[in-house]
């Protein structure tokens, strides 16, 4: 038999002020189980909560109902203080007679008796509350970081260094990323090489970080706390064992025209490479696409050249499952590359480049050995104009947003350029100067002032060689739209900055939302940047949204802060307001009929199919299960159910029925 | 055809967020809105996607409708006018009808008085105009479109 | 086989070369070219800069008159024609009121039943299919494909090729031996819309194009446009003018050029017609 | 007789209209006092059957609101509550119950202006409607019939 405790707050004169809260507990105490029921001036405070503790001792009390402000401001308060009287927090429920009802209403009759309704909605609810217990799941303290470059290399730092376990996976032979493919960084002109390897060998050498590099990620299951990732390990054609990284094979490999990646495609490599010297793990891998050996069944020189015959042809992929408690994705960003730009001839004039390969010649260790030299014919341009916003700010190219980093390398691009070659024009075409960060925009103006860089606020209509030119058509906006006619031995798009390639696919392995430009979606743009939909499942770096390289670091390490707080447990504590399937006696074993339809409409992947079978293995039946640790209670499954095999707890069907029951049962007004 | 422009299409589409009528009178009373050939590079080009042909369209008959006409853009109107004066009454444009009335409203005589012989001789031109069977429909058209518009 | 045409006014006038190229084209692929009945003038640009519902309702008619004849596709060799018709059915067929009103005006009913062709389309679904067999003379020339405006833009209402660099000329000019130039004019505006009215304008822009295409070294320009192709050819004079230099690169409408790798007679093709002369350089006269 | 006020039964989602409605009322703007709101995890978890319930318990009108799209805390929840009330909606026609007295709404946590006035428009047209007895009345018929037949 129910007995129910009703505790009507005044909230000062903020409920009273409108309801009459008097009659409001009078009422419910005539309310068929409700034993015992007062007001009182103000219910969540100290005094208030005593006398809740009190009442449930004293009455034996099997449910409470507050009515008072929203639950969303206090329902954890008053669930703590049950807990503390001994009765589970969650018989207790809130009618919310503040924000509802006495706030939203005149003083009349017709609000005193809406918070009587909703009180007696609340009273029969409770009836039909269960006791319910934490769910507890254990946690593997391990980290997998996907992705190798700044970000991912800090986060796997910041994990290991904090004592945890760290399995990064890079898809490329070497970690390093886009920012190892740099030249100098902005606002400071170090050199990128320079402050990322040292970081790059440190988590080589790091005994809590696992490298594995020419890996992919390729299914994901579990949840937070206990994900088994599956990872396939692409064959490097070598025994990393065995091989010594003396490079003698790069060196003799005979096919050696193959367009760098590294290098943007402005220099070779050979078939067996390492994609640059400083590369980690510094140990080459075969591109089986381009060997010779793998086309036509001949060669074998690097192996007969081998010190140490650590080549293996027949090396297959290996696909490796690994236990993880938490991922960290660090996947970066690509740029708009292809004939994105058919009107300023990106693609169809060798002059015509994309910054990354402007990094690569303005680098010492590229191509030009860091001398300006455009690729068409290696001359060094005199005139050379930067094109900003090339595709991004663009709606009818279908990006819309900012790419964030071009003004700022673009205004470093002309000043290397203006300090490699002298008497050389720089020109700037832009359409805002977006340089808002610690020393950025004296930067900026620094390229202007300073190394006279020819700042042009207008767009660029379009691009057209004449004469060996590249004649750049332009407008000068701040002339009044007055037409700008350059003509430049070399051009520089700022091209927009874009999600990997294959990220939505990797999103999906691993359950994360992802937005309309396929960047991850963080949880909430504000409160929960570095976390995702999916718990336990982080974001680091420009695979959010395009970052410079402080921003994903910072993000970087926010995610192994969140990691590692994640790590500080040794099982997780979970609101038990999940969905569960019925079970029942055999033969029935539950109502579900194994229509398996709740297992797309979830969106956590919480669904799973669990068979019972005879002791000789027939399959009895096959009926829906959910993952306690999956499930976030949303209830669509429920909804859906068509057998209504599924129920929610806190939500339960029966509290709900009776819920639209007792509200009408007596007339509302 | 900007260097031609008394105000480039972007100051144009400036002046008209401002909504000042003193600007709508400025743009009306331009050069720029008849020399717009509608090629729809603009569109083509532009990361915004401003349709500013049909904005052009829209403000050429603004223009005349509140007689606001650039004395520069004589000669196009006339042109313009002379074409759709042939249509209306035969169907069809009548090229050397055209080039002839086109002349006729704006003393330019001599223009292209070359390209006719040349053109006769290559069996370009015709001397009689082509007519549709349903001439009617063309007066029908115009008087209908042209009621409303204000405009011939 | 019957395919629906519209010529228009100067296809059917001063530029009627272009009419008969596409007619001898059409006859040696025994392909019939049905006039619209009746058809009327477009309203090219003087209907639109003067008044919109003019210049909808002008090509409504047009279509209906095709809609009425039972005409599934129509070909529309002018450019111009070409865009104002694939405009209106535009217009007309994402506004319903617009359609009514319209309907009102013509006394006709448009339903937006027929599929409108640009001549490049027209080409690659009929001409392409049989063409290598056909070939008798390779146009074994370098060329200067010239699409202009109005066959690649609006894109988002013609949705023909790319508007930035497009290369479905250039696909055709590949098929029947020529070699297309790089060139960066391709679709500059070449002033035809004010061609009478500005003539000095229009000696500039024109000017620009025909100097880039000499200079990447063309020996043609390929256009399938009248309004461009008058413009270049029967303007040559204020083009010389303009560049201070005297240019005999001719301008051949696509048809014209499959005509002559086909072997069809120059007269049919209206060669002689143009006012620069179509004198092609000797060694592409050898037979295959 | 006096003025008839409508019953109105509001469904809503925790984390979007919930808290919207908490809004409204942190604003004190102030409302129609007849809608009582019961408080779902999300739309996606409306059984529209429950509905059905309200109408034969004897609500005049019933509000349905979760988060806009895209919004859903569950990602996709909302989504999932539109496409089913699409179907229900068509087969509550079918049936002859009054569709229009269901109102489906997105109002999101910074919507309290958007609560207010949603609930009272609802009220207003549901005062136009009247009452709504037809479905209780047939319930309760149903509810007599399996009495009698059991």
């Amino acid at each position: 038999m129910a007995r129910i405790g009703v505790f009507v707050c005044h909230c000062g004169e903020n409920i009273s002020a409108t309801v009459d809260c008097d009659r409001v507990a009078e009422n419910a105490s005539g309310l068929p189980g409700v034993v015992h029921s007062v007001d009182y001036k103000y219910m969540c405070s100290d005094p208030g909560q005593t006398l809740i503790k009190e009442a449930i001792k004293e009455h034996k009390l099997t449910g409470v109902v507050v009515a008072a402000c929203s639950p969303r401001m206090h329902e954890p308060t008053f669930r703590k203080a049950c807990a503390e009287a001994g009765l589970n927090p969650f018989l207790c429920e809130m009618a919310n007679v503040r924000e509802h009802c006495s706030w939203v209403h005149e003083k009349t009759e017709s609000t005193t008796q809406k918070a009587k309704d909703v009180v007696r909605l609340l009273v029969e609810k409770v009836k039909r509350n269960e006791a319910l217990q934490p769910i507890k799941v254990p946690v593997t303290k391990k980290a997998v970081v996907i992705g190798g470059g700044v970000a991912g290399i800090q986060a796997s730092l910041d994990i290991a260094n904090g004592g945890h376990q760290v399995l990064l996976v890079e898809r490329e032979p070497s970690i390093g990323g886009h920012m190892s493919q740099l030249s100098e960084t902005f606002p400071t002109l170090d050199c990128s090489q320079c402050i990322l390897t040292p970081r790059m060998v440190e988590v080589a050498q790091h005994p809590n970080i696992t490298l594995w590099s020419y890996s992919e990620v390729i299914g994901l299951d579990g949840f937070i706390g206990n994900f088994t990732v599956k990872i396939r390990k692409k064959a490097k054609s070598i025994d990393e064992h065995l091989c010594t990284g003396c490079g003698l094979c790069t060196q003799k490999c005979p096919v050696r025209k193959i367009p760098s990646e590294f290098e943007q495609g402005l220099g070779t490599r050979p078939a067996i490479y390492t994609p640059f010297p400083q590369a980690v793990p510094n140990k080459p891998v075969i591109d089986k696409l381009n060997c010779t050996y793998y086309l036509k069944g001949r060669c074998k020189l690097c192996e007969r050249v081998c010190p140490t015959q650590a080549i293996r042809f027949d090396q297959p992929d290996e696909i490796v499952e690994v236990q993880a408690g938490a991922i960290v994705l660090a996947t970066g960003y690509d740029i708009k590359r292809t004939d994105f730009f058919p009107e300023y001839g990106y693609g169809k004039y060798k002059d015509v480049i994309d910054g990354l390969q402007f990094e690569r010649l303005a680098s010492a260790s590229g191509p030009t050995g860091g001398m300006i030299r455009r690729p068409s014919d290696g001359q060094i341009p005199k005139n050379i104009v930067f094109v900003a916003c090339a595709g991004s700010r663009d709606p009818a190219k279908g990006i819309e947003y900012c790419s964030k980093i071009c003004c700022m390398y673009t205004a470093k691009h002309a000043m290397l350029y203006k300090h490699k070659v002298h008497d050389g024009t720089p020109y700037v075409f832009y359409m805002d100067i977006r340089a808002a960060g610690k020393d950025y925009d004296e930067f900026t103006r620094r390229a202007i002032e300073v190394d006279r860089t020819k700042y042009i606020r207008g767009r660029v209509s379009r691009i057209y060689e004449k004469e060996g030119k590249l004649v750049v058509v332009g407008a000068d906006t701040l002339l009044g739209g007055q037409k700008v006619e350059i003509e430049a031995d070399m051009v520089v798009l700022a091209t927009a900055s874009v999600a990997n390639p294959g990220s939505e696919e990797l999103a999906q392995i691993v359950h994360v939302s992802y937005d309309r430009y396929k960047f991850f979606a963080e949880a909430h743009p504000k409160l929960k940047p570095v976390e995702t939909n999916t718990a336990g499942i982080f974001l680091a770096g420009a695979c959010q949204a395009p970052k410079d390289i402080p921003e994903s670091v910072s993000a970087a390490s926010g995610a192994a802060a969140k990691v590692l707080g994640l790590f500080a447990n040794d099982e997780l504590t979970r609101e038990p307001l999940v969905a569960v399937v019925n079970r029942m006696a055999p033969p029935l074993f539950s109502t579900c009929i194994g229509c398996f339809l709740c297992q797309p409409v979830c969106p956590y992947n919480a669904i799973e199919r669990e068979e019972f079978k005879t002791r000789d293995g027939k399959l009895l039946k096959a009926v829906a299960r959910i993952n306690p640790g999956l499930c976030q209670g949303c209830g669509t499954c429920v909804a859906l159910c068509r057998s209504k095999s599924i129920d929610l707890y806190g939500y339960s069907n029966k509290q709900i029925y009776t819920e639209v029951s007792a509200l009408l049962d007596e007339a509302l007004v | 055809m900007v260097d031609q422009m008394d105000i480039p299409p972007s100051q144009l589409l400036r002046l008209l967020q401002t909504e000042i009528p003193s600007n709508d009178e400025k743009i009306l009373r331009s050069h720029t809105i008849w020399l717009c050939l509608n090629c729809e590079m603009c569109i083509g080009r532009c990361p915004m996607e401003v349709d500013i042909p049909p904005m052009m369209d829209f403000l050429r008959s603004e223009s005349i409708r509140r007689k606001m006409v650039n004395p520069k853009a004589g000669n196009i109107i006339a042109f313009h006018r002379s074409f759709l004066e042939s249509i209306r009454y035969t169907g069809r444009l009548f090229e050397l009808g055209l080039v002839l009335s086109y002349k006729s409203k704006t003393f330019h005589l001599f223009q292209d008085a070359g390209l006719a012989p040349e053109m006769i001789a290559k069996g370009k031109l015709g001397f009689i105009p082509e007519r549709i069977k349903k001439v009617a429909d063309m007066k029908r058209i115009f008087s209908r479109t042209l009621k409303k518009g204000g405009q011939s | 086989m019957k395919i629906g045409f519209y010529p228009g006014c100067s296809v059917d006038g001063g530029s009627r070369e272009y009419k008969e190229s596409c007619r001898a084209l059409a006859k040696a692929y025994g392909i019939e070219l049905e006039s619209v009945p009746d058809w009327n003038c477009c309203g090219a640009s003087a209907a639109h800069n003067l008044n919109r519902e003019l210049a909808l309702a002008l090509p409504a008619r047009i279509l209906s008159l095709a809609e009425k004849a039972g005409m599934t596709h129509l070909l529309v060799p002018c450019a111009a024609c070409y865009n104002r018709l694939m405009l209106t059915q535009h217009e007309l067929m994402k506004d319903e009121t617009l359609r009514k009103n319209i309907s009102e005006v013509t006394g006709l009913e448009f339903k937006g039943t027929c599929s409108i062709l640009n001549v490049v389309q027209w080409i690659q679904k009929w001409i392409l299919p049989e063409l290598p067999e056909k070939i008798k003379k390779p146009f074994d020339y370098k060329v200067a494909c010239y699409y202009g405006c109005l066959l690649v833009r609006p894109h988002k209402v013609l949705k023909f090729d790319r508007p930035e660099d497009p290369q479905s000329l250039d696909e055709v000019m590949k098929l029947i031996g020529a070699t297309p130039v790089d060139w960066a004019f391709k679709t500059e505006c070449c002033g035809a819309g004010l061609s009478v009215s500005k003539t000095d304008v229009v000696a500039d822009l024109s000017g620009k194009i025909v100097r880039d295409a000499v200079y990447r070294q063309a020996d043609a320009l390929i256009v399938a446009c009248p309004m461009c192709h008058s413009n270049l050819d029967m303007r040559r004079r204020e083009i010389n003018g303009y560049l201070k230099q005297n240019v005999s690169l001719p301008v051949i409408y696509v048809t014209q050029a499959i005509g002559l790798a086909l072997g069809i007679d120059r007269k049919e093709l209206g060669l002689h017609r143009h006012f620069v002369p179509v004198n092609l350089p000797e060694k592409a006269e050898a037979t295959k | 007789m006096d003025q008839f006020e409508p019953k109105i039964v509001a469904f809503v989602c925790n984390w979007c209209t919930y808290a919207g409605a908490d809004l409204t009322g942190t604003s004190r703007l102030k409302y129609a006092h007849n809608v009582r709101i019961i408080r779902f995890p999300c739309t996606g978890r409306i059984d529209f059957l429950l509905l059905q319930q309200a109408f034969a318990k004897g609500a005049d009108g019933i509000i349905v609101s979760g988060c806009h799209p895209n919004d859903c805390h569950y990602t996709s929840g909302n989504f999932h509550a539109r496409r089913r009330w699409m179907v229900f909606r068509q087969m509550l026609e079918n049936m002859g119950v009054e569709a229009e007295r269901i109102v489906f709404s997105w109002v999101s946590a910074a919507e309290g202006a958007k609560w207010a006035d949603l609930v009272n428009e609802t009220v207003e047209s549901i005062k136009k409607l009247g009452p709504y007895h037809k479905y209780q009345d047939m319930a309760k018929s149903l509810e007599e019939w399996e009495v009698t037949h059991e």
